[in-house]
């Protein structure tokens, strides 16, 4: 591994806008990783791997029951308007990340601070939770044991602002941002290109390697390839798209391009256990025999693997022992007949409409006709199938290609709650096979409270069960763990792991051009 | 074959031209020569649909290719043989050394450009003047056509322009640039008398400064008498006899010719009687007692432009018409004379609502001020227009049989096969033949097409028609011939007309009473005798004056 | 009778019958004449690494990306994209006809009415309307006809007005008045036959336009769905392989054109036959 | 005049209303929720719903529209659901790139169809017209994506004449207007071809000729103006179809303009965008429309008299 060079300008380029770069508010994949950038937080984790740090604070001590988190906040830290991060900007920043006002999407993931209910529902804007006894020390109380806090304070939605530049930006904060991260915003030109300069006074040495990176954005992600074999573009951060992919990995240079990683990822199809007939589990066991999920890689060109459970391979807990339902159309269609339904069914298998989530679907289509299910495709617009998913008693199948993005966090439990747990099984959430069981949801409350990292390796094992147990259930086709190509110029130094970080998408921090 | 020897300017040689139809190629133009000698004037008469224009626009080169194409012949204009000049060159040789006269002025003017700019720009095109000086050779040569307002008139559009100034503007057009050959296809045809002998002076009078030769296309003997040097007959698509003017009026050999000058009318010829001849045999129903009128006319006012319009642009155009009152009773003929632009077609328009007007119009004992469309309907059944521009009131799209049976049609008389016998009955009427019926508008000449749109008006057997110059495109023969139907038409049924016309002699012929128009106001009207034997208004007297006879002899235009 | 034998004499005429003849067979014929199912995701369709294959002596007109064979889905695309190409664009152009002459014709208060509800029309986000038509209703070819339908038909009526309002002024249509004809004669036998033009230039080019906005609407969830073929539709789903696999582009772009092209030299000649101005060319 | 323009002011402004009022209502109506979208995946139920109420989106129909109206007529669009910012902002950083290739791109179609329309027109049935009219279905019948496309493989990376994607320079506006010009000239070429060969044969055209005027001058002073008024109304149709579609080209040629906007805030239902960038293009087609309506009397004096 060559060491990183510093200096260097770098441009990468996206399809979409940037949405907003207020930590508070963004959420989504392009942006999540300029907001890591540009801010910091009390905890951090080393570039290309999910091991937690700590970042603005220097030393940190958890109380033995779970409940107290003391923080001691790194001197001398700036934000980039020349005033220094003390710690009441850090209890500022996360009440305003709960605060309803802000209308963030974030405000959940501190649910286990003391006060939440309070400011989450409009009665106090202050956590009493947050303790500041000086400027360079912040206590946490927390109301339940959370296993997950530190990966909390590690997560965009903790970075710390100040309060003074978010009162002057009036509500737009989003467009001028100013924190105290690696980089400084310096030019955004709206649906054209953001530049950002690297933090002189970042507070870790020789951080960020490169002088400046520019985002273009509005660019096709083919057009960005071109450009990218032409050297005008260095990093194309939409990756390579299908119909391009199998061109540029056999050309003489694919390999010095393709970044190819492995990211916290599974497709996967909801069963929905409300809807006939997948409320019989003799049938959604039967489908989860009937996808042939090898084919299905093909189709993508070998980046992706088969799924056997919910859980990545790269996510602590994952089970490499289980097997899951292998593919058996014989067994399958046996199973059906044992749960009534010798000829089959017809149903409805909904899916986004970009490449490849529509291929995929009609490929899971025909591996449902061999047993004899029906299943009529729907490629809708994103926001469409988000809304039949959260519509009880509507969508009966869910293709979630596209949709089940990246972890927000490297641990099992952020693989639970929203989607297979009874929390999300409601109307507006994201749990689309409408599962519950109590039993799990008692199993995984228990493995959160596993705080103290001594039990980390049990914790991640209960977690690793109780995915595992769901199978038995199997209110999910787990389907395939996408991995996830980049496409860099050959100058681009650094590990693939830091293209594809299990945290960010780009660690801008870590990326160094060579020579 | 003339004998004349000076040198011909022009000379055609056995010109056949031909006709694609969907039956077939059919000679539209036999064999046809003649010599055009520098400096005279040649006059082409013949029967409509004889093949005049046709001749004119071979020469031209302006055939429409489609339809109909030079099959042999040669057309010569000094060393240069036309047929098989290059576009190119003739390009240079239209304008310049021929110019041409159109026969439909309506359709023959560019509706989108401004008067002013298509004259300046045949002027720029052939003289190149500078920049201000075309325009005042325009207003000039707008002047010289006897245009009134020629200033105003330069930056208005053809269709703002009544049919006679239209027919001015394209003389004016055509004369603009000098030419050495004029063409002129029935250029006086819309024109009333006085500005009709005005333009034959100018004509004349190019003539001499230059040396032009002129080719004139005309039915009218009196005009032929006034101006030829040298008359061709014309009939079938051939040239059936050809000699000095004198010569052919004189002494006619063909029966044709015979036929054509016996049918010429004259001024004056009815002098003495108070009603029109009677063709029929009928004993007349008409005098005894004097029914109510069938059309009535009061204070009747006309301005175009629309309020808004006329509101912002800060200038209020003088009314086109304004207090004209008459009376028409069935049975009875009203011509309406006077000179171009005068208001005699805003009038008929106005009288069967077409165009908005103020002032009380009753038709039939139904006053139709403010009738819709659908109130108007049993209206329109008893009273009729032939409007000036035949070709233009024609639909392009509808064959003719489809056309003349259109009124049928939409007053749902007769069943298809009745409607088909009409139609063959109407056409004989107007001298066409029933196999007509099939084409379109545009494969007819304008005489031709102008029958039609009488035909289309007698479908309905109306009781009042207003005729618009209807007969002014038919050469003496057919002329009389559908002046006799209108007639016998007005004797069996108590037909009325409100008969729109320049040419006096017919008006004579055909009237009851006469409105003289000026200006947009009735300056004299009343018994066809007292205005044509003793008319008051000076006006008046100045059109019966100008009247060409049909004698060269007695050339009274000079 | 007579315009057929007319137009057999033409070549153009003659060509563009014979093409349109043979996408129609195509499409009533495609269950015999396609070699595999239109869905039929082969496992071999595709190479070892996932690519489409070019064409071949087994695979006609070669595989798409799911290993399906790309002759049969046109065969069978041919099917939804004549409704949406002859059915949706000729209803546009019908209604846009009507509406633009109506508005362009009738004075007053009502044409002015009708025009401005045609501007709304226009100037409301049609995308919009199908996207909450998909989210609403069950999107089928027939919805999908009826979207494309009221979408298209606006831009006709634009045009049509504005032609309508130069041909009232001719001087024809006063002599149709003074004969008695009613406003729907007028409107019906003598302005709407000089619409011809025009209405041929869309309901031809439109048949190609159409095709395309199906596939469209597909992306946005309210065409036919997949794996249901249409032309606009395989297109779409493989047009940024035109590079790796061109044929996937190049066939059902070619018989999107060649269907267009045909329609409108039957239209042309049509047009020419009907209209006596140009009687006589050859 | 003056009077007729103030009129179809009032009468935009009614459209607007109306199209404002539809949008609205078809918004209101789609089963997908924006704060379910801004929320994500992990948000709680209460996230959820609080953000539902700070963006008012819990108050009924009526009550949200008319804030919104009220907010209009302030001249306030809004703020974006998304991006958390000011929509007019967002449109007007937009609006000048939208503008500009929409004038190349209309510029290009129309000089082009009528170049091949004339001549297509002028070439009658001949070989000429034939590939001309070939050309025209080639145009119309092309994937935008797949043109666009091939013209930057062409110009941009294999000759390297134009830059492959932004917006600044003139070299900028080439290739995206090509693609469109080339994509929509098959239309005008069409529509002029027609509208000639009609005013070829009328009577004025022989008294033009007759004047001995050059061909060029027939067919550009006295056929086109003739035949103009359809196309005139095709321009107004166009900059309706350019607000709001040419997605594609902006997103193959990296172009900042609003339809990239759009596009975004429709996958996002990022309502107070699309309602703004809806009203702005339907503003601009119904001033192209009246633009076109005012033109078409200019051009044709006979409809003035109405
Ligand atoms: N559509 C119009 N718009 C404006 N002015 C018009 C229009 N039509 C006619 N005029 C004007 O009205 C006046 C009368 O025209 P009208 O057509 O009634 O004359 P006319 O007596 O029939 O003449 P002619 O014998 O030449 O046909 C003329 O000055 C003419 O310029
Ligand atoms: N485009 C055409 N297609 C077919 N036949 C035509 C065409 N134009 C004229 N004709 C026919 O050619 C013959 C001669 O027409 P032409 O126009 O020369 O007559 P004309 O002598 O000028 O008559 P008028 O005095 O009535 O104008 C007529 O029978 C006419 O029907
Ligand atoms: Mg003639
Ligand atoms: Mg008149
Ligand atoms: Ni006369």
């Amino acid at each position: 591994q060559e060491t990183p060079k510093q200096g260097g300008d770098v441009l990468i380029t996206y399809k979409d806008d940037i949405a907003t770069l207020d930590p508070a508010v963004g959420y989504d994949w392009v942006n999540w990783s300029m907001i890591k950038s540009l801010y910091s937080r009390l905890m951090d984790y080393t570039p290309g791997t999910p091991d937690l740090i700590p970042s603005l604070a220097e030393t940190f001590d958890v109380s033995a029951d779970g409940l107290t988190y003391t923080f001691k906040l790194r001197k001398g830290v700036k934000f980039t308007n020349g005033r220094e991060v003390i710690a009441s900007d850090v209890k500022y920043s996360i009440e305003r990340a709960v605060n309803p006002k802000t209308q963030g999407p974030g405000a959940g993931f501190f649910g286990s601070i003391k006060g939440y209910e309070d400011v989450s529902g409009g009665r106090s804007t202050t956590l009493e939770g947050i303790e500041t006894p000086d400027d360079a020390t912040v206590i946490f109380h927390l109301s339940r044991p959370d296993a997950t806090f530190l990966h909390v304070l590690a997560i965009n939605f903790a970075s710390v602002v100040p309060h003074e530049a978010v009162e002057a930006a009036g509500g737009d904060f989003g467009k001028k941002p100013v924190g105290s991260g690696t980089f400084i915003l310096k030019e955004w030109t709206i649906g054209q290109r953001l530049v950002f300069e690297r933090n002189p006074d970042y507070f870790v040495k020789e951080m960020p390697h490169i002088d400046k990176f520019t985002v273009e954005v509005g660019q096709e992600p083919l057009v960005a390839l071109l450009r990218l074999q032409k050297g005008e573009v260095d990093i194309a951060g939409d990756g390579i798209p299908p119909a391009k992919f199998l061109e540029i990995k056999n050309s003489p240079d694919g390999a010095k391009m393709i970044v190819d990683g492995e990211q916290l990822h599974t497709g996967y199809v909801t069963l929905n256990t409300r809807i006939k007939p997948f409320d019989n589990v003799k049938v959604r066991q039967a489908v989860n025999m009937a996808v042939n999920k090898e084919r299905i890689t093909r189709i993508l060109n070998g980046r992706a693997t088969a799924a056997n459970q919910p859980l990545p391979p790269a996510m602590p807990g994952y089970d490499k022992s289980f097997t899951g339902y292998v593919y058996d159309v014989a067994k399958a269609k046996a199973l059906l007949a044992e749960a009534g339904f010798p000829d089959g069914f017809q149903t409805v298998l909904y899916s986004t409409n970009t490449d490849p989530q529509p291929r995929i679907a009609q490929a899971i289509q025909q591996d449902l006709a061999a047993i004899g299910v029906k299943a009529e495709v729907r490629a809708l617009a994103q926001s469409n199938v988000i809304a039949a998913g959260g519509t009880e008693g509507e969508a009966p199948m869910i293709w979630s290609g596209g949709m089940a993005w990246i972890a927000d966090f490297p641990d099992p439990s952020n693989f639970y709650g929203p989607i297979l747990g009874c929390a999300g099984a409601v109307s507006g959430g994201w749990n689309w096979s409408w599962y519950c069981n109590a039993d799990l949801d008692r199993r995984a409350v228990a493995a959160d409270s596993m705080s103290d990292p001594a039990k980390t390796i049990d914790r991640a094992a209960a977690w690793g069960k109780i995915f595992t147990d769901i199978m038995a259930d199997a209110p999910w086709i787990p389907v395939i763990n996408e991995r996830r190509v980049v496409a860099k110029a050959a100058r681009m130094g650094g590990s693939d792991k830091i293209y594809v970080d299990p945290t960010r998408v780009i660690n801008y921090d870590a990326i160094f051009v060579k020579q | 074959m003339t004998m004349s020897a000076p040198t011909p300017i022009l000379t055609v040689r056995n010109l056949c031209v031909d006709a694609r139809t969907p039956e077939g190629r059919q000679r539209v133009l036999h064999d046809v020569s003649f010599d055009l000698i520098s400096g005279e004037t040649l006059c082409i008469a013949g029967e409509s649909g004889s093949g005049k224009s046709v001749t004119s626009l071979s020469i031209m080169g302006l055939l429409p290719k489609a339809s109909l194409q030079v099959a042999s012949g040669t057309i010569r204009l000094g060393e240069k043989d036309l047929v098989a000049l290059s576009n190119r060159a003739m390009r240079s040789v239209r304008g310049g050394d021929i110019a041409m006269v159109f026969q439909e002025p309506m359709t023959s003017l560019n509706p989108v450009m401004s008067i002013g700019a298509q004259l300046t720009e045949a002027i720029r095109e052939h003289q190149g003047p500078e920049g201000g000086a075309a325009e005042t050779i325009a207003r000039q040569m707008l002047d010289a056509v006897h245009i009134t307002e020629p200033v105003r008139r330069l930056t208005q559009y053809p269709h703002e322009l009544s049919g006679g100034m239209r027919q001015r503007v394209m003389i004016a057009m055509a004369l603009s640039c000098r030419p050495k050959v004029l063409i002129a296809d029935e250029p006086t045809t819309a024109l009333d008398v006085t500005v009709q002998a005005q333009i034959l002076k100018l004509m004349r009078e190019l003539k001499q400064e230059f040396g032009a030769s002129i080719i004139l296309i005309t039915h009218d003997m009196g005009v032929v008498a006034q101006m030829a040097d040298r008359v061709a007959v014309m009939q079938n698509g051939r040239i059936i006899e050809q000699g000095d003017a004198l010569s052919i009026f004189e002494n006619p050999k063909q029966p044709y010719t015979q036929e054509l000058l016996a049918a010429v009318p004259r001024l004056g010829a009815h002098a003495g009687n108070d009603a029109p001849p009677r063709v029929s045999a009928i004993t007349a129903p008409s005098v005894s007692v004097s029914p109510a009128p069938i059309l009535q006319v009061r204070n009747l006012d006309v301005t175009y432009g629309s309020p808004v319009r006329r509101l912002f642009r800060g200038m209020l155009p003088a009314a086109a018409v304004s207090e004209v009152s008459f009376e028409l009773r069935p049975g009875e003929t009203l011509g309406l004379v006077g000179e171009s632009g005068s208001g005699k077609s805003t009038t008929g328009k106005a009288v069967l609502g077409l165009i908005p007007f103020t002032g009380h119009v009753v038709i039939d004992g139904q006053n139709i001020a403010g009738l819709s469309a659908r109130q108007m309907r049993p209206v329109r059944r008893s009273a009729q227009m032939i409007f000036q521009d035949p070709y233009a009131s024609l639909d392009p799209r509808m064959a003719v049989g489809a056309a003349i049976a259109e009124p049928l049609v939409i007053h749902g008389l007769g069943d298809r096969s009745e409607r088909d016998d009409r139609v063959a009955e109407l056409l004989r009427h107007v001298g066409l033949q029933p196999d007509a019926a099939t084409r379109y508008p545009h494969e007819f000449s304008g005489g031709q097409r102008q029958r039609i749109c009488i035909a289309r008006a007698l479908a309905l057997q109306p009781k009042l028609i207003v005729a618009d110059e209807s007969v002014a495109a038919l050469d003496v023969s057919v002329r009389a011939r559908v002046l006799d139907l209108m007639l016998e038409l007005q004797e069996t049924m108590g037909l009325a007309y409100l008969f729109i016309s320049h040419d006096m002699a017919v008006v004579e012929r055909m009237s009851h009473n006469v409105a003289v128009m000026r200006g947009g106001r009735i300056v004299e009207m009343g018994t066809r005798r007292a205005v044509f034997e003793n008319p008051q208004d000076d006006y008046t007297k100045a059109l019966m004056a100008a009247v060409p006879i049909p004698d060269p002899r007695a050339r009274h235009i000079a | 009778m007579h315009v057929l034998k007319t137009m057999l004499r033409q070549p153009s005429a003659l060509f563009g019958l014979i093409i349109v003849t043979v996408v129609v067979l195509m499409a009533l014929g495609a269950p015999w004449i396609a070699p595999y199912s239109p869905d039929n995701q082969m496992f071999d369709g595709l190479s070892i690494e996932g690519a489409p294959l070019p064409p071949s002596t087994r695979f006609l007109l070669g595989t798409d990306t799911l290993g399906r064979d790309l002759f049969s889905r046109l065969l069978f695309g041919a099917r939804t994209s004549l409704v949406i190409g002859l059915v949706a664009n000729g209803i546009a152009v019908a209604i846009g006809l009507l509406v633009g002459v109506l508005s362009g014709y009738l004075r007053g208060a009502v044409g002015g009415l009708l025009m401005r509800f045609t501007d709304l029309m226009m100037a409301f986000p049609a995308l919009l309307l199908a996207i909450v038509l998909a989210a609403l209703l069950h999107p089928s070819l027939w919805i999908v006809a009826m979207v494309i339908a009221l979408v298209n038909w606006v831009q006709v009526a634009r045009i049509v007005y504005t032609e309508t309002r130069g041909l009232v002024e001719r001087d024809f249509i006063l002599a149709e008045r003074s004969l008695g004809a009613g406003h729907l004669r007028i409107l019906f036998v003598h302005i709407l036959p000089h619409l011809m033009p025009t209405a041929i230039v869309w309901g031809t080019l439109g048949i190609a336009t159409t095709v395309l906005l199906e596939a469209t609407l597909s992306f946005l969830g309210i065409g036919v769905q997949p794996p249901q073929p249409s032309w606009g539709n395989i297109i779409f789903e493989s047009q940024s392989y035109f590079q790796a696999a061109p044929w996937l582009v190049f066939f059902p772009g070619a018989i999107i054109l060649l269907t267009a092209l045909s329609f409108n030299l039957v239209g042309d000649a049509l047009r020419d036959i009907l209209d006596p101005t140009q009687r006589g060319r050859g | 005049m003056l009077l007729l323009v103030l009129r179809r002011l009032l009468q935009t402004a009614l459209i607007l209303l109306g199209v404002a009022a539809i949008t609205f209502l078809l918004l209101y109506a789609l089963p997908a929720d924006p704060a379910r979208m801004i929320a994500g995946r992990s948000a709680t139920a209460q996230t959820v719903a609080n953000i539902r109420r700070e963006l008012g989106l819990d108050q009924p129909f009526p009550v949200q529209f008319w804030t919104y109206l009220h907010g209009i007529l302030q001249g306030n669009l809004g703020r974006s659901y998304a991006q958390k910012t000011d929509v007019g902002a967002l449109i007007m950083a937009r609006l000048p790139a939208t503008l500009i290739l929409m004038a190349a791109g209309i510029f290009v179609e129309v000089v082009l169809g009528l170049i091949l329309g004339i001549i297509a027109a002028l070439r009658r049935g001949g070989p000429v017209d034939r590939v001309v009219m070939m050309a025209s279905f080639v145009g119309v019948s092309a994937p935008q994506f797949v043109v666009a496309l091939l013209l930057l493989y062409v110009f941009a990376v294999t000759l390297g004449w134009f830059p492959m994607s932004g917006f600044g320079s003139a070299a900028h506006v080439v290739l995206p207007a090509a693609t469109l010009g080339i994509l929509g000239a098959g239309w005008y070429a069409r529509m002029v071809r027609s509208a000639m060969i009609d005013v070829l044969n009328q009577d004025y055209v022989r008294t033009a000729r007759a004047k001995g005027l050059s061909s060029a001058r027939i067919v550009l002073r006295h056929a086109l103006p003739n035949a103009l008024l359809p196309i005139i109304a095709m321009i107004g149709i166009d900059i309706g179809q350019f607000m709001g579609g040419v997605v594609v080209v902006e997103a193959v040629y990296g172009w900042p303009g609003i339809g990239q906007l759009a596009w975004q805030a429709i996958q996002q239902v990022d309502i107070p965008i699309i309602m703004g960038v809806t009203l702005v293009s339907a503003l601009a087609i119904v001033l192209g429309n009246l633009l076109a309506d005012i033109i078409a009397p200019l051009i044709d004096p006979r409809i003035r008299a109405r």
